[in-house]
């Protein structure tokens, strides 16, 4: 069916209407994690390992507890013992015990009347250590004589005999390989390394955690998961998990990298010892560059079989990741979406993490997805290149459709990559004159989507309004996008529906906004909730009129009897029913529960113009494009401005940013001056092309938008810089320095 | 009775099998069959795992599975 | 350690406050003055989130010492609507073109796109993203910041 | 910490001689507040200059020159006309630290004082011969500004010494300057190199120059023989050989998280041609 047919005459779905939080959030009102007080409070301040391993001796705070105003010390010895698991890397990530395992890694903890003071205190505990070997570097990590930094790690995945610091082994595919490859006319294999990157949210992970005797507990905290921080620090200390309540603020951005937690569990254990006074703990940019989660660094073997007509044959990636001194780096993510855009015979998958001196990755945006496609896309792209082929050609012919069988085993449903293969060779981005040392690149990038446990409520309010209280704190505008969806569903004025983001009490459990799932997930459950809501007052209209609720109908946000044999009643609009509802029957509310399944994964398509300074290396983006199946777009302003956001950190991703140890282990550019973000005369506009083949599992056809957006730019930025120079940049960042030598080599000289 | 499909890395705890039959009508029957046929899975399923059923990705236990779908374990996806 | 009391006018108002020399005065705005809007994104004056202007020139609050105020005139965000809360044409374009995702560095780009458009009321794109080159934001890409800017601008060049 | 606000040259060195711990003078800030919060460095005493008459001001001296005090913020120097029609290299120079907001708070003396080998302004003020006029326990003196900085961090100035201004010769006829850095991003970055050229022609030839080059040593480096190279010539292909060739051999950089040694090598040639041609087109009145 043609898109413009399933697409019904919505009043408010697609348009552009004012976000409700945006006259706080330009005034300044708005309130973020740092910008909770509480009475009596006090401020906290963390020590951390100055070493990339040592074992932690000693640690003697009596200096520090001397000073007046400074009220408690925390360390591993105050935190609860026999943890297993997933819980147990939670508390040693935010506190070390034996072990000082990472540059940056947490070892104390000190409360004081004043963050001065606080900061003062920290400097006076004495921590005794003695270093031990470490090691940062992915493929340094997997060598077989490297220092082990957690023996017995590994899980039951790993066979016997892999160098010590694999914790995980992963492997799938189908086909016959050798047979694909033997199928080729041509098969070329490469080796790919991405080195870590942080999400880069501009606001500090901040917190204030108040903990009584009674084991009853509150918090305010900037997360992307209100309930994830309840439950992980319920873990880390001990606690009955409903018996903390935590109220999430608005949210200076997350990208992933908010849905665990550092400072927090350290807050509420102050504030325990501290005789239950709420403590503060506000990060510093170097500790969040340092301790916080960035992603893992990756190193990838690739090899791809391709006929002359550019159809793909066969295709193997065997990927090394790692994701710090922690399991958890997104190895089976990234292997999954390595050959998802194409369809393929024969495909096989190989994965291994690696522990490595380095904090404990937390999920950055389509966590795994941009290294795979940076290895995949790039030697897409020199296999077509060496072929004669057009980058869109070559992808058009082997993209995937609804019901082929994907790379990681079933098969698709609905799905959108050819439009957007289309949509992209139809711009006219993609037939812009290019200028000397001007290159242009293409790349596809895929991520699956996700739902999640998931509670929402609506409740409809004595004038008729309603509201919405959701799980899932806003970080892009989805308050605004779900406004849209229940007013649509109601009948009513956006204007006549607010959304709050609630605190754990609130509501049953829901997973962070993560997972490009907010507008997805809580969106359909508020939708639900919303028809749940219709019913009811159909059904107290029903009741006034003397007839079958069955014959009532909900128009235009007033129940009207269903057809003229159901009697003849003027419609009852929806302020009428609310004004009644105490006398109708009392409160009329709607709610779901549960795990809205439905998923549609999202493909983009980026196309990118570069030029490069053939005396420097410099990389400027002359042009880009972004275009991605939404599904449908809710608010196409925010959908537009997740392409847009993500473009801009993949581009950052390429180009610049990256995690720098020195040969001690630590970190050497944790600040935002020499971790170069994008800044704003780095980019030129960002053109979107919003395509829509909407998600039959969503009432609105939503598919996430998120999180895709980010796959596409480091192979794109790649191949138009191969395109400009004749360079082959396999390695990240692709930085001046870099691509002047890899100039160089292929100009010899 | 439903096929399931394994990744290839699990054939270790299979006994080489990569795809396994069971009897099942929702994703926690067929995991805890599973367990039943091949107790080295345990940990695996333990750690957590998502199941796409025709296609579609779900985390339920109590989804059930239609008679003669196609399902595949996965590993227990993230988001960011 | 001693405070120092310090006399300043913030937002056209007199205030006054206690001092530790070593506070800032994004500290001082923050913890003394109840004023939050500034935001403080890495306190190294590389994110521009703490924007403020300082006598009418657009400084880091992170780079001034709370003492430093003595005498002087601030305006922070809190002070960019009119006293009866009209929108500044600013912050009204930044919530039409959706320039802001998750918010947090926006007080510090409509306090220094103010700046830029008091000196240069017919800014190019390029000199507002250069002019901008301070303030980091890493939800939007900047794209629709750029265009808020620049119909502002032209707006109250309009008006003017 | 204490807070000191003189009121005069000589009261802040009277307090920096009696101070017993660490002392730092402040002006700007960009540099002593982040040193400040990182913890790197507390001072006890912290005198601001601010407040000492003068400090704020641009003048022109007798000779012709400039007179820069050392309050002088660089978005003042971007505003002030007739010395960026003189001077467009430091202008340019100074304009290139930091961001909009740190440019209303950073000077040429702060930028000079933190000794950093990367500092935008230094080479600039360098090939420009400027002189600065020091304060300090044995009295006052003067020196040209390559003699100040020694070392990552270090400078020639003793305890208690204290610039009190940046003084720029006259222009005179027929000259031009101009500085320009590379960085991986389009602002916001430290100087992975830096270069500033200034030459006077008479005709179309070149008959003064000093070249500067910054990132490439442990201080801003005056290059004499890049200034021999094109000295006597039009700029022609060959002088811009030469000069991409001294360029190159004088720079002594090391590798860090900015750039490799090879690279810093590459880009100081690039850069001292680049820069040199535009400080000739100023010369010629052909740019800005």
């Amino acid at each position: 069916m043609a898109k413009d047919e399933m697409n019904p005459a919505f009043k408010l779905i697609g348009t552009r209407v004012l976000r409700p939080d945006g006259l706080d959030k330009v005034t300044g009102r708005a309130r973020y994690g740092a910008d909770f007080a509480a009475p009596g409070m006090l401020f906290g301040a963390a020590v951390r390992s100055p070493h990339a391993h040592a074992r932690i001796k000693r640690i003697d705070a009596t200096r520090a507890l001397a000073l007046d105003g400074v009220k408690a010390v925390v360390t591993r010895a105050d935190f609860p013992t026999g943890l297993t698991g997933e819980d147990w890397n939670l508390q040693e990530n935010c506190m070390a015990g034996d072990v000082a395992l990472y540059d940056g890694h947490a070892v104390a903890a000190v409360a004081a009347t004043s963050a001065l003071l606080a900061q003062d205190a920290a400097k006076l505990i004495e921590v005794e250590y003695e270093p031990l070997p470490h090691v940062t570097d992915v493929d340094d990590a997997i060598k077989p004589d490297a220092p082990a930094i957690r023996p017995g790690a590994a899980d039951h995945s790993v066979p016997d005999g892999m160098p010590p610091n694999v914790v995980r082994y992963f492997e799938f595919g189908h086909g016959d390989l050798d047979a694909g490859f033997a199928e080729a006319d041509i098969v070329r294999a490469q080796t790919y390394r991405t080195e870590a990157t942080h999400q880069g949210y501009i606001e500090p992970q901040a917190c204030v955690g108040q903990l009584g005797a009674d084991g009853k507990g509150e918090m305010w905290v900037t997360t992307q998961g209100q309930w994830y921080v309840r439950w992980m620090c319920a873990a880390v200390l001990g606690l009955e998990t409903a018996q903390l309540r935590v109220t999430p603020s608005e949210i200076g951005g997350g990208f992933g990298g908010k849905t665990t937690v550092f400072i927090e569990p350290l807050s509420l254990a102050l504030s325990r010892k501290a005789g239950g006074k709420p403590v503060k703990l506000v990060m510093s940019r170097s500790d969040v560059l340092r301790a916080t989660g960035p992603t893992a660094s990756a190193s990838m073997d690739v090899k791809i079989g391709m006929k002359a007509d550019g159809t793909m044959t066969a295709g193997r990636a065997e990927f090394r990741m790692q994701g710090g001194a922690f399991p958890g780096s997104p190895l089976n993510e990234a292997l999954e979406c390595a050959f998802a855009a194409y369809k393929l015979p024969a495909v096989e998958h190989i994965g291994h993490e690696v522990l490595a001196n380095r904090p404990k990755a937390a999920a950055y945006r389509a966590p795994g997805a941009p290294m795979a496609a940076f290895a995949v896309e790039s030697l897409v792209d020199e296999i077509a290149r060496e072929l004669g082929l057009d980058p869109i050609a070559v992808r058009l012919k082997n993209a995937v459709r609804e019901g082929d069988r994907s790379s990681y085993g079933p098969r698709y449903k609905s799905i959108g990559l050819v439009e957007t293969l289309e949509a992209a060779k139809a711009h006219a981005n993609y037939a812009a004159p290019l200028g000397p040392n001007q290159g242009r690149g293409v790349a596809t990038g895929y991520w699956f989507n996700h739902n999640g446990d998931t509670s929402v409520s609506m409740a409809i309010a004595e004038d008729g309004t309603a509201q919405v209280s959701v799980g899932t704190p806003d970080i892009g505008g989805s308050r605004a996008s779900l406004g849209l969806m229940v007013a649509e569903t109601l009948g009513i004025p956006y204007e006549h529906v607010r959304v709050n983001v609630v605190e754990t009490g609130a509501l049953g459990i829901n997973e962070p906004s993560h997972g490009s799932r907010a507008t997805f997930a809580s969106g359909k459950a508020a939708v639900i909730a919303t028809e749940q809501a219709i019913a009811e007052m159909c059904r107290r209209a029903a009741a006034e009129w003397g007839i079958e609720p069955e014959a009532v109908d909900w128009v235009e946000g007033a129940a009207q009897p269903a057809g003229p044999n159901a009697g003849k009643f003027p419609p009852m609009k929806i302020a009428e029913i609310a004004g009644q509802m105490s006398s109708t029957g009392g409160p009329i509310a709607g709610h779901y529960e549960g795990l809205p399944e439905g998923v549609g994964a999202s493909f983009g398509t980026h196309v990118v113009d570069v030029e490069v300074d053939p005396e420097t290396g410099r990389t400027t983006i002359l042009r880009y494009l972004v275009v991605q199946d939404a599904g449908r777009a809710i608010h196409p302003a925010y959908v537009e401005g997740q392409f847009q956001g993500g473009a801009a950190q993949g581009i950052g991703w390429a180009l610049n940013e990256a995690y720098i140890y020195g040969e001690d282990g630590r970190l050497q550019n944790a600040g935002f001056l020499d971790y170069r973000i994008p800044v704003a005369c780095d980019l030129p506009m960002i053109d979107t092309v919003i395509v829509e083949v909407p998600n039959p599992g969503h009432p609105y056809g939503v598919r996430g938008v998120g999180e895709t957006g980010i796959t596409p730019p480091l192979p794109a930025v790649a191949n138009a810089i191969a395109a400009a120079t004749g360079a082959r940049l396999r390695r990240l960042p692709m930085n001046p320095p870099a691509v002047l030598a890899a100039i160089k080599a292929v100009r010899g000289g | 009775m439903v096929e399931v499909h394994l990744w290839s890395g699990l054939k270790r705890l299979t006994d080489g099998e990569i795809t396994v039959a069971v009897e099942a009508a929702t994703v926690g029957e067929m995991l805890d069959a599973l367990t039943r046929a091949h107790p080295g899975l345990a940990p695996v399923i333990e750690v957590g795992v998502s199941a796409a059923i025709d296609g579609e990705i779900v985390n339920g236990r109590h989804v059930a599975i239609p008679p003669g779908a196609e399902v595949f374990l996965l590993q227990r996806l993230k988001g960011g | 350690m001693s405070k120092i009391h310090v006399t300043a006018t913030v937002n056209g108002d007199s205030v006054e406050f206690l001092a530790d020399p070593r506070e800032t005065l994004l500290d001082a705005l923050r913890d003394h003055l109840g004023l939050i809007g500034s935001k403080e994104g890495c306190g190294t004056g590389d994110c521009g989130a703490c924007s403020v202007l300082l006598d009418g020139r657009l400084v880091s609050a992170c780079l001034v010492l709370g003492v430093e105020a003595e005498g002087h005139e601030i305006e922070t965000i809190e002070g960019m609507a009119g006293p009866d809360g009209t929108l500044h044409p600013l912050q009204r374009k930044f919530i039409e073109h959706a320039a802001l995702q998750c918010g947090f560095c926006t007080p510090g780009f409509l306090v220094a796109s103010k700046a830029l458009l008091a000196k240069t009321p017919d800014p190019t794109e390029e000199e507002v993203r250069y002019w901008l080159a301070g303030n980091l934001c890493r939800c939007t890409g900047y794209d629709k910041i750029i265009r808020a800017v620049m119909d502002a601008a032209a707006e109250m060049r309009g008006a003017a | 910490m204490h807070y000191h606000t003189p009121a005069s040259f000589e009261e802040a060195v009277r307090i920096a001689a009696s101070a017993g711990g660490v002392t730092r003078f402040l002006a700007g800030g960009t540099d002593v507040l982040v040193q400040l919060r990182a913890g790197a460095v507390t001072p006890d005493d912290l005198i601001d200059l601010k407040h000492i008459p003068g400090v704020h001001d641009i003048a022109a001296t007798p000779q012709g020159g400039w007179r820069i005090g050392v309050a002088v913020s660089g978005a003042e120097l971007g505003e002030h006309a007739a010395l960026k029609r003189d001077w467009p290299g430091v202008v340019e120079a100074m304009e290139l630290v930091g961001s909009t907001q740190v440019q209303g708070r950073a000077t040429l003396t702060g930028n000079l004082c933190n000794g950093s080998p990367a500092a935008d302004s230094v080479p600039a003020l360098v090939a420009a011969g400027a002189r600065v006029a020091v304060t300090g326990p044995q009295g006052s003196r003067e020196m040209a500004v390559e003699q100040v900085p020694t070392g990552p961090g270090k400078t020639a100035l003793g305890p208690g010494d204290l610039i009190t201004a940046i003084t720029l010769p006259p222009r005179g006829a027929g000259g031009g300057d101009a500085y320009q850095r590379f960085i991986p991003r389009t602002e916001m970055d430290i100087a992975v190199v830096g270069c500033a050229v200034n030459l006077t022609l008479e005709g179309d030839v070149i008959t003064q120059a000093r070249v500067a080059l910054g990132a490439v040593a442990p201080t801003v480096m005056l290059v004499p023989e890049a200034a021999e190279a094109i000295i006597s010539t039009t700029l022609d292909s060959d002088a811009l050989e030469a000069l991409v060739k001294v360029a190159r051999s004088a720079a002594r950089p090391i590798s860090d998280k900015r750039g490799t040694a090879e690279f810093r090598t590459d880009i100081a040639g690039v850069l001292a041609r680049r820069v040199a041609e535009l400080a000739y087109a100023r010369a010629k009145g052909r740019a800005k």
